[in-house]
């Protein structure tokens, strides 16, 4: 056990916030408050933030469509995230992005995405900036298991390996790109034997196990920050709901996914920490209390929160220049 | 006589042409059994089974290439990107393979195929889902490029894009999937014949898409201060119904050009050129455009809705030249 | 003062800000000892390193997505394409990444990156190495739009791409590198500045890029024939200098608008759209549009010559309206 | 040695008609008689040779901007094609295409290509459209080392491999993508590792010995016939000339190219057949003779063809629509 209680406390935290995040979410979507496609991570969380819990304000991540738990445990605010699902003027977009683009560049967060596959190249250009300005900056590159198959994965990989550059890719295999299965969508088993590709190391965990994530993440980040280059590191989870709100996901069979919740990552989190008497039952559920408080307050900001103004939708395309705000 | 949604409509276009000829398929990406993202393909992967309704990858680009390389050699295929904005992945196969190779190859090679490209805004999809991009590919020599705003076209115009032996670019608007027409007719719309979708001596509105339902409802409105509005629906951007066109503004004198793009560079600009350049003396007054602000699409449904163009717009257009 | 080319003239721009600037760095296929396909950034290498002017694999869409990372991470970023056909493969990155980041993120993030993109035909260079596609970035919010026509406003443009917080398509003509130009200025040009590159009565011909020489050697023409032409070159296509543009159509009432591109759905339509909107009544003439022809570029010189527009077609346009 | 005398002796004539072609095109091109870009296949022709030998007119191929020695290969007309590097009416594309984008879909040639990748992605439709119509053609899509970094490669390799596709990928690797050698462009040595990344077999092989190709081909093409999936087939060998004409390959030191001229597959060839008593050194000049006296015709039928009409620019866009000859 080498972790202190602090980590321990700090990713059990972080976990249980992008947990309750979205299961409120769900429900305020399902009752019509949050607009537009909303994709959920519930089941993933043990992924973000093992990894997150390695990183600093300093060190960079790039995000998906399926964004909420990267930004929660890259440390992005809760209220601002929230009021951004709703479109208010007090999210961290003023409303314009909405789920699929909260960024927070005070926190390294360079934008959930809804292009799959974007977030790849851009990565790049961060862990190159990185290493360019000469600091240990490190640039975490959070990406699915179906989104491999684009070509930015490739160009990006090839151009990191061939760099150096400070960057690890997180895949996230969750075995579906929508409603593809992973042996539909590619000819092998594990994302990690892509590395051999780039002449970069591929290894795959257990991404339900968050000490897991975080130790494999650790080394990973250890070695970027060394200047021995990029990571591919798949870790193997699943998502518990639909693609986006909405879809049932017919596509997943019963069994399967009755499997996976046996293996959900935040009560076998819990289990460890109560076996292993970091805490008790009892102080566990005083830090869930504590995170529900703090969702409930960031959906009350969120509510409470305005419409952004008609006019400033014109603003903030360009540094220098708004648009007229009626060309017809 | 029958009712049917605009979504609907695109499925039995493309299931018409598949009964008949083994060599149309379909793939993209949940096109299969999960029936499409917007569920336009539901049920055609149990009619045609894998084999001609394919799920692919995430791979835009490879997605339009399959299509290139079996529409060279022998098929006639029809491929769906869950949406227009993921053009810019799979721009490459389009613009300088399928839109250049009859040419480069000197006419010795056939492009029969198909790409279905659900556009517009209006579902809070934020500004990579939202798009309407329809004047990068109309700009392409090569490329054929349509847009129905209705059931019966949408119906008639996937039976000639799929007849069709060359790159036609279907675009579809998501959030007119759902809404109900009357189908009466079950031929080809030949491709490069617009519509009067409702006539008018006033002044012309030249609309596409979306757009087409806008300015229906301004007309119904101006009808009540007595300006008759001519609604004209190309329903074909390129080949481009010009004559329809100029016979319209021969009656009307007056036109505005109603369309979902950011107005910066529109395809609207390119209408609006034409008549300038050939129809210039049949003019009375400026042609007016109306399209969405020049900005990326807003997430928010308040901010949506403002940068969306609709009929107010079109009635503040038409008042200004009439 | 002093004489270049224009090839020397962008590679000047881009060495006063790296000398300047450590946080401005070249990258794209060859660019380094190589000195770039064209020679455009020949000696940098060993003056800057390999740090600074790096070479990269062929993966457009990598490299523009490197700007946009680094962009918004402390860098500025000049990406090179080796030719503006392969925007086709790195569009994404460029138009839902970049153009839209700052918008997306509630304009919490900078976007400083030029975009190097030599285009235009006339080196027999055929369908896939010659186009023109300026349309498809001035249609994109968020982006700016650059096209210099000699070696001054090459230099000066350069300096205020590099300069700007946004990004910034920097179009080059390919076959305009070797001509030799004079230089006095070593300031920044600002965008959205047009310039008249010869001033007249009777005329204004509205010309981008290579046309400006197309469009100067009409006005000579012309000039004996007693039609004096003023020739305006908007060098920024977005922002567009619209206020000249009124000025000049202010005092001529007439204009021609010559870009290289395909005609149909080119820029240039949006010129004449803004004009027939915003000046309709300072018109005499209908705006005539002189363009490339609507094909892929040819490869036979004898056709590409043919297909693209020259000075000719400018002296017929303005004779039609004259 | 199982590949018969009148193989031995297609083989060669293919390979020496590539030189020839090239050689010439080198010549004319430096006189100014052919205009545009131009990159030569000049000690590659193994590669093409080896590969094409096995195929039919059935069967198709994708190329690239190197193109001249894979049409050769293919059986392309030769007078069709020097006509077309003239840009004269009688060639392959009528002067609308140049060297770059020859093509001959009666014999499978699915077209040279100026987009660095391109090719990938139709060969996945080509192979495709052979599997859906049950035929047992197959698509080989040639490609050079550095083009593999392009997204455009992984996308194709992946999907070719989950469906099976009958598709032999063939990597030239001649060490650079223009100036860039393969150590600066991605970070492993062998192309051919990539194939791990989709599951499909990937084979490195002398791409300077055409009869080490061939059998490897021979191999990888009856899988792709049988039904069993594409294969990555990286042939090494090199390319004499710079990367197009005009360039003098100055980023090539002396001894690597000193060395690979030694292994300049067309003498080896010869040597081969005379040590082994296929054929003696007289019947070979006689060949060579033969050969030279094809491309003279063709040169001449080029030189003596005439240029394409004017109003030829407006043909051949759509099947059925006609531009307007002049739109200003
Ligand atoms: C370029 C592009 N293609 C397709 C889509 C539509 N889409 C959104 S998410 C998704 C599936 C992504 O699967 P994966 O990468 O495994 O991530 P997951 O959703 O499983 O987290 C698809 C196809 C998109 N947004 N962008
Ligand atoms: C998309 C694209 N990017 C860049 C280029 C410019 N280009 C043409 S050939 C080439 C190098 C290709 O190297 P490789 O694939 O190894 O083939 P080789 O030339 O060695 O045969 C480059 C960069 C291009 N034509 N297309
Ligand atoms: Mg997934
Ligand atoms: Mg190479």
């Amino acid at each position: 056990m080498k972790l202190s209680k602090d980590v321990m406390k700090d990713m059990y935290l972080r976990m249980r916030r992008i947990r309750e995040f979205e299961t409120k979410a769900q429900n305020l979507f399902a009752e019509g408050r949050i607009p537009g496609f909303v994709h959920l991570y519930i089941g993933e969380e043990a992924v973000a933030t093992g990894v997150c819990e390695n990183l600093t304000d300093e060190d960079f991540i790039t995000s998906t469509h399926r964004g909420h738990g990267h930004i929660v445990a890259k440390g992005g605010d809760l209220k601002f995230m929230m009021a951004e699902l709703y479109g208010k003027a007090t999210g961290y977009c003023k409303g314009k992005g909405g789920s699929m683009h909260i960024a927070d560049r005070d926190k390294g967060i360079l934008g959930a995405n809804g292009i799959v596959g974007a977030g790849h190249n851009i990565a790049v250009g961060a862990g190159l900036s990185a290493q360019y300005r000469g600091t240990d900056q490190v640039c975490v590159c959070f990406f699915g298991d179906a989104s491999t198959n684009q070509g930015t994965f490739h160009e990006s990989m090839n151009m990191a390996a061939v760099w150096k550059l400070p960057i690890v890719f997180v895949c996230e295999n969750n075995n579906y790109g929508i409603s593809m299965s992973q042996d539909r969508h590619m000819a092998i088993k594990d994302v990690a034997d892509r590395g051999a590709a780039y002449g970069i190391p591929g290894v795959a965990v257990d991404g339900n196990d968050v000490l897991a994530v975080h130790e494999a993440a650790e080394e990973a980040i250890a070695r970027a920050r060394k200047g021995q280059g990029p990571t591919l590191l798949e870790c193997k989870t699943y998502r518990h709901r639909g693609h986006f709100e909405g879809d049932a996901g017919a596509y997943k069979p019963t069994e399967e996914q009755a499997a996976w919740i046996k293996k959900d990552p935040l009560p076998r989190f819990a289990e460890f920490l109560k076996e292993n008497k970091i805490f008790t039952e009892k102080e566990i559920a005083k830090l869930d209390e504590q995170v529900a408080e703090e969702i409930a307050e960031a959906i009350k900001f969120a509510e409470e929160s305005p419409d952004p103004e008609l006019e400033s939708v014109v603003q903030d395309i360009y540094s220098d220049i708004v648009e007229e705000v009626r060309v017809r | 006589m029958k009712t049917m949604t605009y979504g609907e409509a695109i499925r039995e276009g493309m299931s018409i042409r598949m009964r008949e000829d083994d060599s149309v398929l379909l793939f993209g990406e949940d096109v299969g059994a999960f029936g499409g993202c917007f569920g336009v393909s539901a049920g055609m992967f149990n009619e045609f089974g894998e084999r001609r309704v394919r799920d692919t990858p995430i791979s835009e680009g490879a997605i339009i290439g399959t299509a290139v390389g079996s529409a060279a050699t022998g098929l006639r295929p029809i491929a769906e990107l869950m949406f227009i904005d993921f053009l810019t992945v799979g721009m490459d196969q389009l613009v300088n393979q399928a839109a250049k190779m009859r040419y480069m190859f000197g006419g010795k090679v056939s492009m029969p195929m198909v790409v279905r490209l659900p556009a517009g805004g209006g579902v809070s999809a934020a500004a990579q889902h939202s798009q309407s991009l329809e004047a990068w590919v109309t700009h392409v020599p090569g490329l054929k490029v349509v847009y129905p705003s209705c059931a019966q076209d949408a119906l008639g115009l996937m039976l000639s894009a799929i007849d069709d032996n060359n790159p036609v670019m279907f675009i579809e608007h998501k959030a007119m999937y759902a809404m109900k027409g009357e189908v009466t007719n079950y031929e080809p719309i030949p491709l490069g014949k617009g519509d009067i979708k409702r006539a008018g001596k006033d002044v012309t509105v030249i609309a596409t898409g979306k757009m087409v339902l806008e300015a229906l409802a301004a007309a119904k409105t101006l009808e009540k201060e007595g300006i008759e509005v001519e609604v004209l629906d190309p329903r074909s951007l390129y080949p481009l119904d010009i004559d329809l066109i100029n016979k319209s503004v021969g009656k009307t004198h007056r036109v505005v050009v109603a369309t979902e793009e950011n107005k910066r560079g529109g395809f609207a600009g390119e209408i609006s050129a034409i008549i300038n350049e050939d129809m210039f003396d049949l003019l009375d007054a400026p042609v007016v455009r109306v399209g969405a602000l020049n900005t990326p699409v807003p997430f928010a449904p308040v901010l949506e809705q403002y940068y969306l163009p609709n009929s107010k717009d079109i009635i503040k257009a038409i008042k200004e030249i009439v």
